[in-house]
């Protein structure tokens, strides 16, 4: 019965979205109104109002910055919604882990990840720092550090790996992405501009292109080590064999 | 004095050399970094070098521990014909697995054999065990200290591992008897 | 212009920075959590007050963030309405932090403490975020980050069922936020822009009706979830009475109420009044199913024995009311839906909390264990009856002024049906309630159930719960000096 | 034939709809999962198809492109914060579903509501 | 030489689809991860033909990313799949 | 038509055929053992010749180092991970198949 | 021919959701799960979203199978008949 309703009700949903779908402006069209509203200002201006080649880096922290603090928000809620979930991680728990598998990974294995996390980590940090001039940014980047923390962290156990990035680092770069987000936001406001303004429109308007170069940078650093290490820190707790203490 | 001019000598010396697996880390680095940035302009190079050190320093002894004993100017000199020697053997072995493939037979019958290798150290057994999978009809699936348990797909590949044993060996510069050459 | 056009960004980012910061002060010094917790809710109700003779009734402040001017950037767009609910929210959270800090200690565990006030804050300023932006991705953005927050702090406890409501929580709430965004997608494609006010225009110029009226159906749905109208509120009974009892409160109180003031955002707000044909008939469908959510959570909540799941319908009911007063399509009736989510997030938060007293002093959740509860705590049951008395609606309480003007926007808008069955819902209220308040006051309890002597909850969670009801004793009395200007500004946002 | 030349949105739509059958229908909770992130996948797959131009080139600017003949940025901008919000859901959730397993040692629905009603009936009878 | 690319990236997809046919059917777990491997590095390939076609070359860098990728899951599947936990759960 | 692109697309072609070359010997062979050899062999160097092609196609620019790069990458890669799951198999005890017995025999390694 | 690759992409995606959703074994449809995420990320390279295509091959084909592959280890393998 219960299954019969969900299935009508997909049927019906189904057919409404194809029926939007045939009445959709045709796609690439240039004069669809997603392609003539909004857009030609960003396509145009972007490299010379916010001094990013990568027109996408540019929207996603200038123009549309509010929501990248969001995003990051978000990743900071979601870090602080599984540790709540499965539990905190006690200090020095981790490093004094024991693998309970008893599976030794393979040698070749072993050898091959480290010759490639140097590599892995190096072009994450290439990903962040070419965030306006090429594909990437830094989540992006972030998630391929996390990438190289997964790997590590399956082959050589949890606590080798929560050895060299302890929970205390781990901790403060998460905090510091996210308080740097917000500093950044209210630096504008100090100089008189608006929150988020990477500039001091009003006290020094001739430091403006170079600020925002840089506190630009700085921002996509800060997600990308922020967003590593809270990916890090998920993977862990969702590793970590530890009972939690149910309380209630 | 005698005692302290030799802590002193060792103190040196071990900085000395994990000062050379930096530094050699970070060569490969800020190369595979001038690669990915496609440019040697001044500021690039600039955060590439920055960058590189960060990572050499992070990961040294990550990197450093497997490749410290085995990397020498020769071993690197020697690794481009080595490459193409080995992509030689990964053209004959595809042509001898399409040979089996197209058989309408399927031609094969599969045993996995054990095989002692000489060669010391991680990175050459890697090495010689990463060359044992790409080359005819050979898989390794295991490797336990020096012992190789190696799927074969037909008996007669079995007689191909010795040659590429010899191969690594002379790549790694390591006699038959396991003495590593010193300088090559 | 002087220095308050930040005071939005800044009620909402002050208290996502309260929560990034805590971790760290519960690293040096875990007790202290609690109190500093409750210092940017403080900052942000403090700037609210500050900004409220700022904003007319029928306009608007915009704050365009980065200094990009609207469609290009993301704009903060905040009017009285807007204002109204900022306030109600940074109240009612703010009272419910301060419950908290005695009763977390009965049902979460230590080590997730510092997590539990962490993801208060990330909630409230969520939550503010919300009500106050005026892009439709960056609603979605805070939707996102109120649905985590509101995920673990339900699961917060750990034990069984609490995980299991929590679960259920996130398979309704994500694929309803999917939905939403399909629906900006489509709002998207037809018109080209994200910005409110600036797709109000567009979506009048617009060709593409098809496509903008399923965006609106997809919207409902997706808000239907979060608020959990009728047939779509399978999630709330569980997470609602499962939950700590501060977070009922606040899921009850607000978070429901922030949906349904999203939906009507995207009602008044983005499908401007020319385009009534497009959604008309999807309002309809909305006003049936709220009808009939007044009906069945009054008829539930009759059936419950468990007092938080009583409280849990009863919230389904409402928000039935509330929506029946979007349909209504009058500004009485929009009103009366602005007036009924501050009336409904006072008596509701209060509802839960007293709950929650009961809980804390005698770990009582059954109403039938509520019976003589009056002897030991006096106190909580006045307020829990003063409360009920709002939630039925009898005056001089907010409730009665809320109720008057739905059934007044549904007579005008000659919806006579509707308005009948708001009456019918305020005497299901009254049954549902009064069965609690007879219990406390009128029957004698179970031997030892209840000590003789009156040994209340502590000073730190009576103080809320009667901020509360005395809340909707105020609003209910000094309902003049804010009606007016709501419905100006609902005359304006028609 | 609108729907033909919009074939990128069909086939989004229909794996929107798979990943809502799954999420409804299927009963295991990480196949539910799954359903989950597929739905997402589709939405943002349509998001940037909706950005497509024919014959465009990748908004970013090298050299002196043509801004004219871009793709539309601004769905790749929304989606990016999409994909980050996608993996917060999916790792809370998964969380969650390790936590169910060690209290319910299950992993389907019907088994966990079932123990629910045994749990409430039990809850009853132990109240009298 | 666009359309002549298009057609080698055409094949190496038709060919994917037949490799999923082992990811789908097994019989062994193994098998489904070897599939996927390949299905992987077929779409690597295709990854750099389409950069070629679309004739811009910072696509490289989304195909180094895939190479990184197909490694870090594999390795770490593989890893799991090694381990014993699996014995009593598989039966 | 230069001599350039007709190097390439011969170098495709045969990355072509190498690739489903692989496919065929993923389906035709008996158990995962022999089947993790067309695997790493074809499609590594299917893969190789296409890249070498591209290549070839890009000319003298960064693109050569990049595409130099994946291959090597490529190669280790798929060698490592044709190990990896050849070991858990082994270790998961997956019997490999034997001519003699004409059907699936538990194998324990050697 | 674009149009073929683009439709022959879109028959591998819905043939990797169907099998993902369909597999009894959740590791099978997990790994599953990661090539439809690896091909999802070449179609979004195909409509010119070298951004995105990077940010899905890293987050939805490692980090999500990543997190699903630890989850399934720490419960249970097979769908429950």
């Amino acid at each position: 019965m219960k299954r019969t309703v969900s299935l009508l009700f997909i049927a019906a949903l189904a057919a409404l979205l194809l029926y939007v779908v045939a009445n959709m402006p045709p796609m690439g069209d240039p004069a669809n109104p997603t392609a003539t509203h909004v857009i030609p200002r960003y396509l145009e201006n972007a490299e010379e109002e916010t001094h990013t080649e990568n027109v996408i880096t540019g929207i996603i922290l200038n123009y549309r910055g509010y929501d990248t603090m969001g995003e990051v928000t978000v990743i900071f809620c979601a870090l602080a919604a599984v540790l709540a979930v499965l539990g905190r991680e006690r200090r020095g728990a981790i490093e004094g882990f024991v693998d309970r598998s008893e599976v030794v990974s393979s040698t070749i294995v072993r050898t091959m990840v480290r010759f490639m996390v140097p590599f892995i980590l190096l072009f994450s940090l290439y990903t962040i720092f070419h965030g306006e001039s090429s594909p990437g940014g830094g989540f992006q980047g972030g998630a391929i550090i996390g990438g190289s923390m997964i790997v590590f962290t399956t082959i050589f156990g949890l606590a080798e790996s929560s050895r060299r990035v302890p929970q205390r680092i781990r901790a403060a770069l998460e905090g510091a992405a996210v308080m740097g987000f917000f500093l950044v936001g209210a630096l504008g406001l100090l100089g008189g501009g608006e929150f988020l303004t990477y500039a001091w429109p009003k006290v020094a308007p001739g430091l403006q292109p170079s600020l925002v170069v840089w506190l630009t940078i700085l921002v996509e650093v800060g997600i990308g080590l922020g967003g590593a290490m809270v990916l890090t820190s998920i993977l862990f707790a969702m590793i970590r064999e530890e009972e939690i203490a149910t309380a209630s | 004095m005698n005692w302290l001019s030799a802590v002193l000598g060792e103190r040196i010396l071990g900085t000395a050399k994990a000062f050379r697996r930096r530094g050699l880390l970070f060569v490969i680095m800020i190369l595979f970094w001038i690669i990915l940035t496609a440019s040697l302009a001044l500021h690039e190079m600039l955060l590439g070098a920055i960058c590189s050190a960060a990572v050499a320093a992070l990961t040294v002894s990550l990197l450093g521990r497997a490749l410290d004993p085995h990397i020498t100017p020769a071993v690197l000199l020697r690794l481009p014909l080595f490459m193409l020697r080995l992509i030689w053997e990964i053209v004959k072995a595809n042509l001898d697995v399409a040979r089996i493939i197209l058989n309408p037979g399927l031609p094969i019958d599969p045993r996995i054999v054990e095989y002692r290798t000489y060669l010391p150290g991680d990175l050459p057994r890697t090495v010689f065990s990463d060359s044992i999978t790409l080359t005819p009809g050979t898989v390794t699936v295991e490797l336990r200290g020096d012992l190789l348990n190696v799927h074969c797909l037909c008996p007669y590949h079995e007689e191909g591992l010795a040659g590429l044993e010899r191969l690594v060996a002379w790549l790694f510069g390591v006699r038959r008897d396991g003495e590593v050459r010193k300088g090559g | 212009m002087g220095a308050w056009r930040h005071f939005p960004i800044l009620m909402i980012t002050v208290p996502l920075l309260g929560a990034v910061l805590l971790p760290f002060l519960g690293y040096l010094r875990e007790s202290w959590v609690p109190h500093v917790a409750l210092l940017p809710l403080g900052f942000s109700t403090v700037l609210g007050f500050l900004l409220l003779g700022r904003i007319p009734s029928d306009g608007y402040l915009s704050y365009h963030l980065g200094g990009w001017e609207p469609p290009h950037g993301i704009e903060i767009r905040v009017d009285y309405v807007g204002l109204f609910l900022m306030l109600a929210i940074c109240g009612i959270t703010l009272l419910a932090l301060v419950f908290s800090r005695h009763y977390i200690s009965k049902e979460v565990s230590r080590g997730r403490r510092t997590a539990y006030f962490v993801l208060f804050l990330l909630m409230s300023g969520a939550m503010l975020g919300f009500a106050a932006t005026g892009d439709i991705f960056n609603l979605f953005v805070f939707m996102e980050i109120l649905a985590l927050s509101s995920y673990a702090l339900v699961a917060i406890t750990g034990n069984r069922n609490a995980v299991r409501a929590a679960f259920k929580y996130v398979l309704m709430g994500a694929p309803s936020s999917i939905m939403v965004l399909l629906a900006i997608g489509f709002l998207y494609s037809a018109t080209g822009s994200l910005n409110m006010a600036d797709l109000a225009q567009r979506i009048a110029e617009s060709g593409y009706t098809e496509v903008l009226t399923v965006s609106y159906i997809l919207f409902v749905i997706g808000f239907g979830v979060k608020a959990a109208l009728f047939p779509l509120h399978m999630w709330l009974p569980d997470a609602h009475s499962i939950a700590p009892s501060p977070i009922s409160a606040l899921l009850s109180g607000l978070l429901v109420e922030v949906s349904a003031f999203a939906l009507l955002r995207i009602t008044f707000s983005v499908f401007p009044r020319g385009a009534a044909d497009l959604i008309g008939g999807t309002a309809d469908a909305v006003g049936v199913a709220a009808a009939a959510a007044v009906l069945y959570g009054g008829i539930m909540a009759i059936l419950q024995k468990d007092l938080k799941m009583m409280i849990a319908y009863s919230t389904i009911s409402h928000i039935g009311y509330i929506f029946l007063g979007l349909t209504a399509f009058t500004a009485e009736g929009l009103t009366g839906a602005v007036y009924h989510m501050l009336d409904h997030g006072l008596a509701k938060a209060c509802l839960f909390l007293c709950a929650g007293n009961f809980i804390y002093v005698k770990g009582y959740r059954r109403i039938e264990e509520l019976k003589g509860a009056w002897r030991q705590m006096p106190w909580t049951c006045f307020a829990f009856a003063l409360a009920s008395i709002s939630v039925i609606g009898i005056p001089p309480t907010a409730g009665f002024i809320s109720k008057w003007y739905l059934i007044l926007g549904n007579v005008r808008g000659e919806k006579w049906l509707y308005a009948c069955v708001l009456l019918i819902g305020s005497i299901l209220a009254a049954v549902y309630c009064f069965r609690v308040i007879y219990y406390m006051f009128f029957q004698a309890g179970r031997e030892g159930a209840w000590e003789d002597s009156w040994n209340d909850a502590p000073p730190s969670m009576l103080t809320p719960v009667w901020m509360l009801s005395l809340g909707t004793l105020f609003f209910g009395i000094f309902s003049y000096l804010v009606i007016p200007s709501l419905l100006k500004a609902a005359a304006f946002l028609l | 034939m609108r729907l033909l030349h919009n074939y990128h949105y069909v086939a989004a739509m229909v794996l929107f709809c798979i990943g809502l059958y799954t999420v409804i229908v299927r009963r295991n909770i990480v196949k539910k999962l799954i359903g989950l992130n597929i739905m997402e996948t589709s939405v943002f797959f349509f998001f940037i198809s909706l950005g497509y131009l024919d014959g465009g080139m990748a908004p970013i600017r090298v050299g002196k492109a043509d801004p004219s003949r871009m793709v539309n940025p601004l769905p790749q901008a929304l989606i990016l914060t999409g994909i980050v919000v996608a993996v917060s859901v999916t790792a809370l959730a998964l969380s969650l579903v390790i936590l169910l397993y060690r209290q319910y040692g299950t992993l389907d629905v019907d088994r966990l509501m079932r123990e629910e009603e045994q749990s409430e009936t039990a809850e009853r009878e132990e109240r009298g | 030489m666009d359309e002549f690319l298009t057609a080698v990236a055409l094949v190496i997809s038709l060919n994917a689809v037949i490799c999923l046919y082992r990811a789908a059917v097994g019989p062994t777990t193994q098998d489904r991860l070897l599939g996927v491997n390949i299905v992987g590095t077929k779409t690597l390939v295709v990854v750099i033909l389409v950069t070629f076609i679309l004739a811009e070359n910072y696509f490289l860098d989304v195909a180094i990313v895939y190479a990184l990728l197909l490694f870090v899951v594999t390795v770490a599947v593989s890893r799991y799949l090694e381990a014993e936990g699996w014995k009593e759960a598989e039966s | 038509m230069t001599a350039k692109e007709i190097v390439a697309g011969i170098f495709c072609c045969i990355g072509t055929f190498f690739f489903i070359l692989g496919t065929t010997g993923l389906l035709r062979m008996p158990d995962i053992f022999s089947r993790l050899h067309p695997s790493t062999k074809c499609d590594t160097l299917g893969a190789c010749s296409v890249i070498v092609g591209m290549a070839v196609y890009s000319g003298w620019s960064w693109d050569l180092l990049k595409l130099i790069f994946i291959a090597c990458f490529l190669l280790l890669s798929s060698a490592t991970c044709g190990h990896a799951i050849g070991r858990s198999a082994l270790r998961r005890d997956i019997p490999y198949w034997r001519r003699q017995d004409e059907g699936a025999k538990s194998g324990d390694g050697a | 021919m674009g149009t073929a690759l683009n439709l022959a992409l879109i028959v591998l995606l819905l043939t990797t959701a169907i099998l993902a959703v369909t597999a009894r074994d959740l590791l099978a449809a997990v790994i599953i799960f990661s090539v439809y995420s690896l091909i999802m990320a070449l179609m979004w390279q195909r409509l010119q979203a070298p951004d995105l295509a990077l940010t899905e091959a890293a987050v939805g084909a490692g980090v999500t199978t990543v997190l699903f592959v630890v989850t399934i280890f720490k419960t249970r393998r097979r769908e429950e008949e």
